[in-house]
């Protein structure tokens, strides 16, 4: 096996004037190296310019997210040696905007996370003097879709944010339904009006690619299906009784 | 110093491909999955068809049993019939699930959701052949 | 996005749901026997007096109209989103959809006069 | 030149920040507070914190204990009326996140589930699973964002702290997507930029931790303290350094050498047994385990690997259900960075710089001695750590004192006098001169980044490592200040302005060797060993002349001013620390 690998970059400077571009790197290729070991190659002994994110490189702060051979991974999490014997593909990642080389705008992202209001909301202004009491059980309910590092992998696999950019997306919509099966919160009706929206879920069609990219198997699909189950419940509640809501 | 108007980033916007779905064999095979309507609504309108020639007489049934029986109608209908089956799996390894984490308020394996799917399949499916084979 | 609006999609989202359980439950069977077993003369087919009989019971006949109304409309969905999806037509959102759930509705009407009529 | 102002600014959005920034929300809705960070809030390195936060929480546990084993823990050099604020404090903020939506673990009954952790005599640790820090900053962050009266500044590099009259009056910061240097002004500013981990070449820490608030307030005229305490961790997966949390230990695991023994117990920590014993064996601090393991690899018991030495943290005997619902996260990483599950196989470990001690000097109230000018968090220090940080306090600490902070800050800004805007506003003019002349427009530099980082880690590591000598640490010295001449003629390959990395790393370098600076002389003149501060060629505690925090004022030119302020004893008098007997 040979000891080092191609790794082609995409390289895009708006003020280069240029057009987007991919150029070709020799890497080492070792055992333990990951894809982020092989652009810090690029930046710290070839070529400076190069711009990516990449912070805890232990696969949890969700900076490093790239395409990798056409497929959204977490760079610093996958192994180089995977690819060989390459040459390896990396571009930003699919569905955003480019800010320059691997770098794509968050924006947009982040407006959204905040529109489907991911924060505990009680109507009742009730404060316990002490915790909340929250069972193992109800801790389960939502725990899995409390685990989004925000990478915005599924962002990038998913067609319809292709397709539509106001569609809320997989990780909003998670995070919307994790408040939303918290034992702590009231904010269901709140979410309810912003999620239940053509943009929102149901511009969702269950590719489901966005559960296959997940590196922390959050299952987003499974989250804007469910949200979709209850949306309906409380849509047909609304419809029996039209009055029922105050 | 190349040319750049100060602080106005010009991001890149790539385009999203229009044949997107040949990209990886997920979205194929979600394409695929769709594509199944199309099966789904001929063959509810075929359903139509035969019912209208059963209500008319025997004569109308025989044409269309005739019409169904020609070669280029079998293959069609085998080819809805592998859309059918593409519907039935996916469909029963992504809604049970999701049904059952609502229900339980907890990821299960995904064989708790799926398998009694298949079961009540197999099931009416026997039931049903009975039934349309004339056995009952 | 406003707050405020939430969607109609539910009534359709329901029917579709309802018809995904059936077209995998039942369809498979149908086409079966009906497209190529009986055709390719593989099975022997009930004459047509015993078909008649078959459709003609109460309850083959509440069971044609959900499985045909359900199966309409799952497939009117998804044909829609396959548009919109698929072959990229979201400009044209509101036509498909009127089309496809129009074709639904045409068909549900179909199924109830023939099963009535037969 | 853009520019804006609030205010209060707050420079870091991880743990500290964001919790200062709520603070500032709930207290008065109409100050104008932003928030500046390099990266967007949610990628802070609180997110790596894995064990969990301490805080008294059961019937059988009291605030004296907590404050005792805090005081013991940081080697008496912790002041303690600071220790018993925060013992006070800690548990109504874990409360508080607990209100906005942390999935804490729980009970079967419902409370929230504490475990032990090293050092500690009592159960008294509150996580979320193996990925405290993660559930913590992300309930911060989402609950940051419905106070819209918190401005963000993402991706944000500031460059310098805008100093008038002697009080800070607000920061110049690069914008990093579109690269405009802008000056934001501020009656008050808080510094939560978290650790400067990165200064070490085998580290926990994210490639963020760059000490850039400690290099900013020192650059300013704050001082750093107590900069030599160092924490090593004591496991951490050799490579990478990624970090295997104490819970691990706490949960149960032991430490075994080569011969599958548990070296801990001739290192004065107690007798093995098979259960955990709090403040015993694998529950001892971590500055003693670190020095254990160190030990061990001296008397070649260790095992020998491509990147160095290890021993092996065993988790087998807890069992794959344990593993799985206490310390899942560590599963994950063994699988994905070592190839091995540690339901089969041991873990192999080596010790990691994790935490520094030291920082930005502040007093109770998170003031800083310029006015104006607060800090929290890791950046700061206050000091409850002392010389060794008992795990599991800091995760407190970013709440308390990111709190506090906040509250002051708020005092402050009310009390602020008019600011002179015409001086302000030449200043960040200089500073954006400074910018583009040393670095973009720069073009006949001769250094590269990388060599010149890597040759401030690994003098660091040889000068201030586990084990510190004269010798080693003027060498160390010497070659920091080498370096910091050589860093004025820094090369760049990139010059453009949009989302420039290659430009915030020459500037992250620059504020790496200040605090390398801070640490090596700090380290050199406190001639005594305590907690994470090993001489050899002075092996005893000194609480004659060393009772006290070193203090180090940056100098214009030449090696910073290092003085002594007293600890603040309360209740707990200087003792010996006995830890499993």
């Amino acid at each position: 096996m040979s000891d080092t690998i191609i790794l082609e970059v995409a390289r895009f400077n708006p003020e280069d004037g240029g057009e987007p571009s991919y150029q070709s790197f020799e890497v080492p290729l070792r055992p333990d190296w990951m894809v982020l070991d092989g652009l810090n190659h690029i930046k710290d002994q070839l070529d400076g310019s190069l711009a990516f994110r990449w912070s805890c490189r232990m696969g949890i702060c969700g900076s490093c997210g790239m395409m990798v051979n056409g497929v959204p991974t977490l760079t610093c999490e996958t192994l180089l040696m995977n690819y060989a014997p390459g040459p390896v593909r990396v571009a930003p990642l699919d569905h955003f905007p480019v800010v320059k080389d691997l770098v794509v705008d968050l924006d947009d992202f982040l407006a959204k996370l905040q529109k489907v209001r991911p924060w505990v909301v009680r109507k009742d202004d009730f404060k316990p003097a002490r915790e909340f009491m929250q069972s193992p059980a109800q801790l389960e309910a939502f725990h899995q879709f409390s685990l989004c590092i925000n990478c915005t992998l599924c962002y990038a696999a998913c067609p319809v944010s292709g397709l539509d950019p106001d569609f809320i997306g997989p990780a909003a919509i998670a995070l919307a339904h994790r408040y939303n099966l918290d034992s702590r919160d009231q904010g269901i009706e709140d979410r309810l009006d912003i999620v239940s929206q053509h943009e929102g879920i149901w511009d969702c069609t269950v590719v489901g690619e966005c559960s296959v990219v997940c590196p922390k198997h959050v299952d987003p699909s499974l989250a804007i299906q469910q949200f979709k189950l209850t949306a309906t419940k409380e849509w047909f509640k609304s419809f029996l009784l039209p009055r029922g809501k105050h | 110093m190349p040319q750049y108007t100060q602080y106005q980033p010009k991001e890149h916007r790539p385009k999203m491909s229009a044949y997107w779905y040949l990209d990886n064999w997920h979205y194929l095979r979600y394409a695929l999955r769709e594509s199944s309507s199309f099966f789904v609504a001929y063959f509810c309108v075929l359903t139509l068809v035969q019912l209208a020639a059963l209500g008319t007489n025997a004569t109308r049934y025989a044409r269309f049993e005739a019409f169904m029986a020609h070669p280029a109608m079998i293959i069609v209908n085998a080819i809805a019939l592998a859309f059918f089956l593409l519907h039935a799996i996916t469909w029963f390894n992504l809604v049970p699930r999701v049904m059952m984490r609502q229900i339980l308020a907890r990821p299960t394996p995904d064989i708790i959701s799926s398998a009694p799917n298949y079961l009540v399949w197999f099931g009416a499916t026997i039931i049903l052949a009975l039934f349309i084979t004339g056995v009952l | 996005m406003s707050a405020g609006k939430r969607s109609n999609e539910p009534i359709v989202w329901i029917l579709f749901g309802m018809g995904g359980f059936l077209v995998a439950f039942f369809l498979p069977v149908h086409v079966l026997f009906y497209g190529l077993l009986f055709p390719a003369g593989m099975v022997h087919a009930p004459s047509y007096q015993q078909t008649l009989a078959l459709v003609r019971h109460p309850l083959a006949r509440v069971y044609l109209f959900a499985l045909l109304t359900f199966c309409f409309f799952h497939a009117a969905h998804r044909m829609r989103s396959t548009m919109l999806d698929v072959l990229n037509l979201r400009h044209l959102n509101t036509v498909i959809a009127f089309l496809c759930y129009g074709g639904a509705l045409v068909g549900t009407v179909f199924t109830v006069w023939l099963l009535m009529t037969v | 030149m853009e520019t804006s102002s609030h205010d209060i600014l707050i420079i870091g959005g991880g743990g500290a920040g964001l919790r200062a920034a709520i603070e500032i929300a709930e207290q008065d809705p109409g100050i104008d507070v932003a928030m500046v960070s390099k990266v967007y809030p949610m990628r802070s390195h609180t997110v790596s914190a894995e064990g969990g936060a301490a805080g008294v929480a059961g019937k059988d546990d009291t605030i004296d204990e907590h404050c005792y084993d805090t005081i013991s823990g940081s080697d008496w050099l912790g002041d303690q009326d600071a220790i018993e604020f925060f013992c006070n404090e800690i548990p109504k903020e874990l409360l508080r996140l607990e209100h906005w939506g942390c999935p804490w673990s729980r009970e079967p009954d419902g409370r929230i589930a504490v475990r032990p952790f090293g050092g500690m005599k009592k159960m008294r640790t509150w996580f979320a699973a193996d990925k405290t820090g993660f559930h913590m900053l992300h309930t911060l962050f989402q609950t940051s964002l419905k106070f819209n009266t918190i401005v963000r500044y993402d991706e944000t590099f500031v460059t310098r702290l805008l100093v008038e009259d002697g009080a800070v009056r607000g920061v110049v910061a690069i914008e990093l997507r579109t690269g405009k240097i802008r000056a934001i002004q501020a009656k008050a500013v808080i510094i939560a930029t978290g650790g400067c981990g990165r200064v070490f070449p085998f580290t926990t820490n994210a490639n963020i931790c760059t000490g850039d608030g400690m290099a900013l307030a020192y650059r300013a005229g704050a001082p750093l303290k107590d900069m030599e305490m160092v924490q090593y961790h004591p496991t951490g997966l050799p490579f990478t350094g990624i970090l295997i949390t104490e819970a691990a230990r706490a949960e149960g695991g032991w430490l075994l050498n080569k011969d599958g023994y548990r070296f801990l117990q001739d290192y004065d920590l107690g007798k093995p047994t098979p259960a955990p014993v709090f403040r015993s064996m694998e529950l001892g601090p971590r500055d003693r385990v670190s020095q254990a393991i160190f030990g061990e690899f001296e008397k070649g018991r260790a095992f020998h690997g491509p990147y160095g030495d290890y021993v092996h943290l065993d988790l087998r005997h807890l069992g794959e259900h344990k593993i799985e619902s206490r310390l899942p996260m560590v599963r994950e990483l063994c699988l994905k960075y070592e190839n091995i599950d540690p339901v089969r196989e041991p873990i192999p470990i080596r010790p990691v710089q994790h935490y520094m001690m030291g920082g930005v000097h502040t007093d109770i109230d998170a003031r800083t001695p310029l006015p104006g000018l607060f800090a929290a968090g890791e950046a700061a220090c206050v000091s409850i750590n002392g010389a060794n940080r008992l795990g599991s306090n800091s995760l407190g600490e970013i709440l308390v004192f990111g709190a506090r902070a906040g509250r002051s800050a708020v005092e402050s800004a009310r009390n602020a006098s008019a600011a002179n805007e015409t001086a302000i506003l030449a200043q960040a003019r200089d500073e954006e001169r400074r910018v583009e002349e040393r670095f973009l427009r720069r073009t006949d530099g001769t250094e590269k980044i990388t060599k010149l980082r890597e040759e401030m880690q690994r003098a660091m590591e040889k000068g201030c490592g586990i084990y510190r000598e004269r010798d080693s640490l003027a060498e160390s010295a010497n070659k920091i200040g080498e370096l910091r001449e050589r860093a004025g003629n820094l090369a760049l390959d990139d010059h453009s302005r949009t989302f420039n990395t290659q430009l915030t790393s020459a500037l992250e370098l620059g504020y790496m060797l200040d605090v390398a600076e801070a640490i090596v002389h700090s380290a050199l003149d406190r001639e005594e060993s305590r907690g994470a501060h090993q001489r050899r060629d002075f092996a005893k505690r000194d609480d004659q002349k060393y009772l006290a925090h070193s203090v180090a004022h940056r100098s214009a030119d030449g090696p910073p001013r290092i003085e002594y302020l007293p600890v603040v004893i309360t209740r707990w008098p200087p003792g010996e620390r006995v830890y499993g007997r």
